[in-house]
């Protein structure tokens, strides 16, 4: 199931029909700041949802003394690294392209700037990945999702933070595909909405450290 | 609030070609809407015909029910329903009429048809994620109605479903393997819909309001739909993570909600250190909400369709907009008054009865605002308008049980009881489907092009008001007198003296049931055959009023409409007659 | 066809406002010693808001009998003084209820829940499990035996595991499946749950706690009057939460002491 | 739950052989015994059912003893299952419907002893509801309620096992259904005697087993027609 909350896939105009020579002429006024107002609410849910979470486990912890700590892999502080970094090329590229496309609003300046979104990408893969490695490690100590409320805390954080990561690869891809063949603002909207949402997937990331680092 | 720049012109997207994308996978949110309400229909019949087998089953345990026997032969064998068959249909009556029947159609229903042309957009703001919501409810439907075929039947936890009746599997009894799995599995999904409904609900009433519909001339039912969405969003945040934390539990063996040393069908329980009161705490975190959700939708579309009638403004809408959003607010504040005696500590009980009782102001208030508009009125008695007085009344006689219950001294004596099946159920399953079928009446003609009918709409009201308060009245009677509640037959001494009123609650429900056979058949009669709508068949002043019905693909066809007045001219000399309709460019004068 | 509403409301407020001011169905009668400050809430809470009840439904009723439209062409009119009285009588008449009963009621729920048990009460373990309830006397050591969840055997008997066999304090404990107590003398009671969340709730000494699972939830109570009176769980515990009763006898000291001393020489 | 590892029981069991032709019956040896305790047994207590009314007036006269070590005179001891674990030629399970009565809060017979695939009749002769919840390992777990008024429950057993049985609503209402893959058992009554017949010639191990002092197995070799006499003493402790 894709993630809970893939960022909004904003309108797509009639499907043109694959990009002809001469991009289409008509310049449709910019679409209201409706991605922008949906990735918000979205960020809304997705914080109270693991504001439940944290409270389930502060609840947890002191309902029995079975809370068993254990070490974080260390991976994880490399994988924050990886995130962070995508967020940062995301940025780049977003206002590098919105600066390029201020003068011809045309589709070929932009291109350049699309490389910072495939490296976006590829970081976030990155992350997923090693997130998946951290979770083998820990397996490899014998802490499973059952063996103590710790780590199936741990367990269920890092799932529903990889899925909705998962979420915003997809609607990354998805921008970055009407990004290569619409032009106008629109797609520039999209990217903005998609940018807020995997800056807050940075920043939800560096909220679950915290609290599994110090409770866990 | 973002006044939106452009005319959300931009916003059009082709009409749609084929039978598929017309008619099943339509991004319209017209078509969304009335396939959620269609949805709605069949969960209420099916949860009607549950409520129909307990009934029988109290007042006549031991007769059985002819054909029952084959339908379900673990569950009823021989007709009779076996105890635990009792408990999984009073946890599928209640999960199917609170879930798919009081959140669905008021809310997403008539808000998913309604919202969009009341602002005066085209479509919602994101008609794709609009789509996958009605899906995922629809197979959230599918999964808990599969709990009554698979394995040992379906769950018998209540609509509650606590821990660790709940969270420990197929040795709590029967049904609690497959099918309380499946439950966990629905209402999970069934947060996931409504997450993405919600979303949609907001971005469209911030962004995609048309010129000059300013927050303050939207109507009423769009305030309601969109103070709901911002409830929805907060409570089925919580309710999703619950429902995961619960299926680990049942499934990978964690132990969130199960404590250490249990020992159930003679066998030790391998789970340690569980808190069970803390599903509680985050289920009614989610829980009262969810009432709210259920009936501020019905308050919305009383306060819409109440002035129409009674051809007055409603008393005092920006005191209204103001107890919505106060109501909103408190509703989080007062969980624990599900749980003054549920092993908390006592002394949060009176933290919690004090917010309880300060949310029966906001209620007081929207009542009187109702009965002061219909003071000085000239009501025009049509079935809408006699559902909207039926709703004020017995939303008072609900609210008003509700004062006994926020107090812990008292409901030391009155939870669990069936004091709070009555309140609940006057409340909710009265209330909210008064303000469900008075919207239906009052939409029907845009809906469908089509008026239903009046005498048949009449019929169904009168047996249907009367047969509540004959239904649920004496349930409060069997409160006061400790008639616990959940049981499937009444052994216990004191409680046989009350059967025979259990005899008159049953006969009342099964008339009360047959009566809304006419709902149906009138309902379906009109969508099939019914007299051609006008536009504005009740004189109302609101937009979707100012097109044609059914509205067109894009609702105004292609000319949005430019907002003059808010939806309260009513009493004023306008062009038409008493009202201004709210796009008419003419002045509202008084009247 | 508004007056035929107004007469259909007037009559069903009336009956149902007649079935309660008459008692025909009503608490049973009360033998708990903190019972008639919770009957006395109860009559003050049913007084108040039975008055509002009938007010709004009445007014609800002369409203609908006087405004139908009668096509005279009669102009509408507003509720005389707009909003503000709406929001006065709502704020001020409810709000003051609100506290009132806020303020005295939770005098009455700390007087049971929230003040400790008197020191001499008779101390009973009570252990609730999928649809019995079971009760335990210390027996004449005064002390109770630990239970071990794994030693269970409901077939001999032995419901809350106890270890007799090296355990000399359980060996005397008494366990019955009625609750004995004495009148007039604090009971202390402690709940603990077998398996599901389960309930205790007596009518007649208007009391009612749930069992949790991993918890063990103090509860106590004086019985004012002898006689015999059924416990029933109010929590849903699975199938047969309807059947899960037990039963209360509360006997004169002197009958309870000779009680206690036969099943001691029974154990 | 008596700790007593039901894989050993599982293996004598299957020890049986082949099968036999029915035809006129041979030429049957038989037998017999006692199964006595030595040691204090523990004090059968009376079962107190003041919860369920109903079974509390039947049984107000003389009330029921718990019935997990029932004594008899001269040191007997009820409710034994005796049937041969080995040697047995086998024949086909008996198809005559077994009966299981649930009369007065409790189930009547406390041991029933049936084979594979034979009809089990459960009866609801009480006008209370009862909930038979068989704890099968083996075979499928089941867990019925049969309300006032609801018609006996048909039902079988497919493999050999040994069920503990109790009734969810009553918590002191347990007992076994033993499923024997061999024709060839009886139970020890009252005065602890028991008997098997028609056994063919051949050497056979004979089990006893009692559900809280576990089992014993003694060896006997039939001849011809003679009845061998064997015994078996279980030690007993008070908890």
């Amino acid at each position: 199931m894709p993630g809970i909350a893939t960022p909004p896939a904003p309108i797509v105009p009639p499907p043109a029909a694959p990009p002809t020579v001469a991009p289409r002429t008509i310049t449709e006024p910019s679409p209201p700041q409706s991605a922008q107002t949906g990735v918000w609410i979205a960020i809304g849910t997705i914080c109270m949802s693991f504001a439940a979470l944290t409270s389930a486990m502060v609840v947890r912890q002191g309902a029995a003394p079975d809370w068993r700590h254990f070490q974080l892999p260390q991976l994880l502080y490399v994988n924050t690294l990886v995130l962070l970094a995508s967020s940062g090329t995301l940025e780049w590229s977003r206002r590098r392209i919105a600066a390029v496309s201020v003068g011809a609003p045309g589709l070929v300046p932009r291109l350049d700037g699309l490389a910072g979104v495939y490296l976006t990408l590829a970081l976030g893969l990155l992350f997923v990945s090693g997130q998946v490695i951290a979770w083998r490690q820990l397996a490899a100590q014998g802490l499973f999702l059952a063996t103590a409320p710790s780590s199936a805390f741990f367990y269920v954080f890092t799932a529903l933070h990889g899925l909705h990561v998962v979420g915003g690869l997809l609607g990354l891809s998805y921008v970055l595909r009407r990004l290569r063949r619409v032009a106008g603002p629109a797609p520039q909207i999209a990217l903005r909405a998609a940018a807020l949402y995997w800056h807050f997937m940075g920043a939800l990331w560096l909220y679950l450290l915290v609290i599994l680092a110090t409770r866990v | 609030m973002s006044q939106p720049t452009t005319v959300a012109a931009a916003h059009h997207h082709a009409p749609p070609q084929g039978f598929l994308r017309k008619h099943v996978f339509s991004l319209d949110h017209k078509v969304i809407g009335k396939q959620y309400l269609d949805l709605a229909l069949v969960a209420v019949c099916t949860g009607m015909v549950l409520s129909w087998l307990m009934r029988f089953h109290l007042a006549w345990p031991e007769t059985p029910i002819p054909g029952l026997g084959t339908l379900s032969p673990s569950g009823a064998a021989g007709g009779v329903i076996t105890p635990e068959y009792y408990l999984a249909l009073m946890t599928m009556h209640g999960t199917i009429m609170v879930f798919f029947v009081l959140t669905t159609a008021p809310f997403a229903g008539f808000g998913n048809y309604f919202l969009p042309i009341q602002v005066g957009a085209e479509d919602m703001a994101f008609p794709r994620i609009n789509m996958t919501s009605f899906w995922v409810t629809l197979v959230a439907f599918l999964v808990l109605i599969s709990a009554f075929v698979v394995g040992d039947g379906p769950p018998l936890s209540g609509w509650t479903a606590y821990a660790p009746l709940s969270a420990v599997g197929k040795d709590a009894g029967p049904g609690q393997g497959v099918g309380q799995t499946l439950w966990a599995v629905s209402i999970t999904l069934f947060c996931v819909a409504q997450l993405l409904g919600a979303l949609n609900f907001i971005t469209t009433t911030l962004d995609l309001r048309t010129k000059g519909m300013s927050l303050a001339r939207m109507p009423y039912s769009t305030w309601a739909w969109f103070i709901t969405s911002v409830i929805g969003l907060i409570a089925f945040a919580v309710l999703m993570p619950a429902c995961i934390l619960l299926i680990l539990d049942r499934v990978a063996g964690t132990s969130f909600f199960i404590p250490a040393g249990l020992v159930i069908s003679d066998r030790l329980q391998p789970h340690a250190g569980g808190s069970p009161l803390l599903w509680q705490h985050l289920f009614w975190f989610f829980g009262h909400p969810e009432v709210y959700i259920a009936i501020l939708p019905g308050f919305g579309i009383i306060s819409h369709i109440l002035p129409v009638f009674a051809r007055k403004p409603l008393l005092g809408p920006r005191v209204l907009i103001a107890c919505l959003v106060s109501i909103a607010f408190l509703s989080y504040t007062v969980w624990g008054h599900h749980m003054f005696l549920s092993g908390m500590n006592p002394f949060s009980a009176t933290l919690f009865s004090v917010p309880t009782l300060i949310i029966t102001i906001p209620a007081t208030i929207v009542t009187l605002l109702w009965i002061g508009t219909i003071y000085g009125a000239k009501l025009r008695f049509t079935t809408p308008a006699l559902f909207c007085l039926g709703f004020v009344s017995v939303f008072v006689s609900g609210g008003i049980s509700g004062f006994f219950l926020a107090q812990p001294s008292i409901d030391t004596y009155l939870h669990g009881t069936y004091f709070v099946v009555g309140h609940f159920h006057f409340v909710m399953g009265v209330a909210a489907m008064f303000g469900i079928f008075a919207a239906t009446y009052f939409w029907a003609p845009k809906m469908f092009g089509r008026m239903m009918s009046e005498t048949l709409g009449k019929w169904h009201f009168w047996l249907t008001f009367i047969g509540v308060y004959c239904v649920f009245m004496p349930m409060h009677y069997l409160g006061l007198a400790g008639n616990v509640r959940r049981y499937s037959a009444f052994t216990d001494d004191y409680l046989k003296p009350l059967i025979p009123l259990h005899r008159f609650i049953t006969v009342a429900a099964l008339c009360t049931g047959a009566a809304q056979l006419i709902f149906l058949f009138n309902l379906i009669r009109t969508r099939l055959r019914g007299p051609k709508a006008p536009d504005n068949p009740w004189e109302a002043t609101s937009l979707e009023w100012s097109t044609t019905s059914p509205p067109p693909f894009d609702n105004f066809g292609g000319r949005p409409p430019v907002v003059q007045h808010g939806p309260n001219e009513y009493g004023t000399r306008g062009a038409a007659g008493d009202y201004v309709m709210q796009a008419s460019p003419q002045s509202a004068g008084p009247a | 066809m508004g007056k035929l509403f107004a007469v259909v409301l007037a009559i069903i407020t009336v009956v149902s406002t007649a079935i309660f001011v008459t008692h025909t169905w009503w608490l049973p009668v009360d033998i708990s010693a903190h019972g008639h400050a919770i009957d006395h809430q109860l009559a003050e809470t049913m007084l108040s808001s039975g008055v509002l009840f009938v007010l709004s439904q009445l007014a609800l009723a002369a409203f609908v009998w006087r405004f139908g439209d009668r096509r005279d062409g009669r102009a509408v009119t507003t509720f005389p003084g707009g909003v503000t009285p709406m929001v006065v009588f709502a704020v001020v008449l409810v709000g003051a209820e609100v506290l009132a009963l806020t303020f005295v009621g939770s005098k009455v729920w700390a007087g049971i829940y929230q003040t400790p048990p008197d020191p001499n009460s008779l101390q009973i373990d009570v252990q609730s499990e999928q649809f019995a309830f079971y009760f335990r006397y210390p027996g004449p050591d005064g002390k109770f035996g630990a239970t071990h969840p794994e030693l269970i055997n409901e077939a001999s008997e032995n419901y809350f595991g106890l270890d007799p066999k090296n355990d000399v304090s359980a060996r005397d404990d008494i366990v019955v499946p009625t609750l004995t107590i004495p009148v007039n003398r604090p009971v202390a009671l402690t709940l603990r749950a077998k398996d599901v969340g389960h309930a205790f709730y007596v009518p007649e000494l208007r009391i009612q706690q749930d069992f949790v699972p991993g918890l063990s939830i103090p509860l106590h109570f004086t019985a004012t009057q002898t006689g015999k009176y059924e416990i029933v769980c109010t929590q849903l515990c699975g199938l047969g939460h309807y059947n899960m009763r037990a039963y209360i006898e509360v006997l004169p000291a002197a009958q309870f002491e000779q009680w206690l001393k036969d099943k001691a020489a029974q154990q | 739950m008596r700790i007593r590892s039901r894989s050993l029981l599982m293996i004598a069991l299957l020890g049986s052989a082949a099968m036999v032709t029915p035809g006129a019956p041979p030429a049957a040896g038989a037998i017999s015994g006692k199964v006595t305790y030595t040691g204090t047994p523990p004090k059968m207590k009376p079962i107190d059912m003041a919860k369920e009314p109903f079974c509390a007036r039947l049984h107000a006269a003389a009330p029921v003893l718990t019935e997990n070590a029932v004594t008899g005179p001269g040191n007997a001891l009820r409710w034994v299952l005796v049937y041969v674990s080995a040697g047995d030629q086998g024949s086909a399970p008996s198809t005559e419907p077994v009966r299981l009565d649930q009369r007065g809060c409790q189930y009547i017979p406390h041991v029933l002893v049936l084979q594979p695939n034979q009809p089990l009749d459960i009866y609801n002769d009480d006008s209370t509801s009862h909930n038979i919840h068989p704890l099968a390992k083996v075979n499928p777990e089941w867990n019925k309620s049969q309300p006032v008024g609801a018609p006996p429950i048909h039902t079988k057993w497919e493999k050999p096992e040994f069920i503990p049985v109790k009734c969810n609503v009553h918590p002191w209402m347990h007992g076994w259904h033993l499923v024997l893959a061999t024709p060839h058992y009886a139970v020890s009554g009252e005065d602890g005697a028991f008997s098997l017949q028609g056994l063919p010639p051949g050497k056979y191990t004979i089990t006893a087993w009692q559900e809280q002092f576990g089992t014993q197995t003694q060896d006997v070799t039939i001849s011809g027609t003679e009845t061998k006499t064997i015994d078996f003493v279980f030690k007993a402790t008070p908890y």
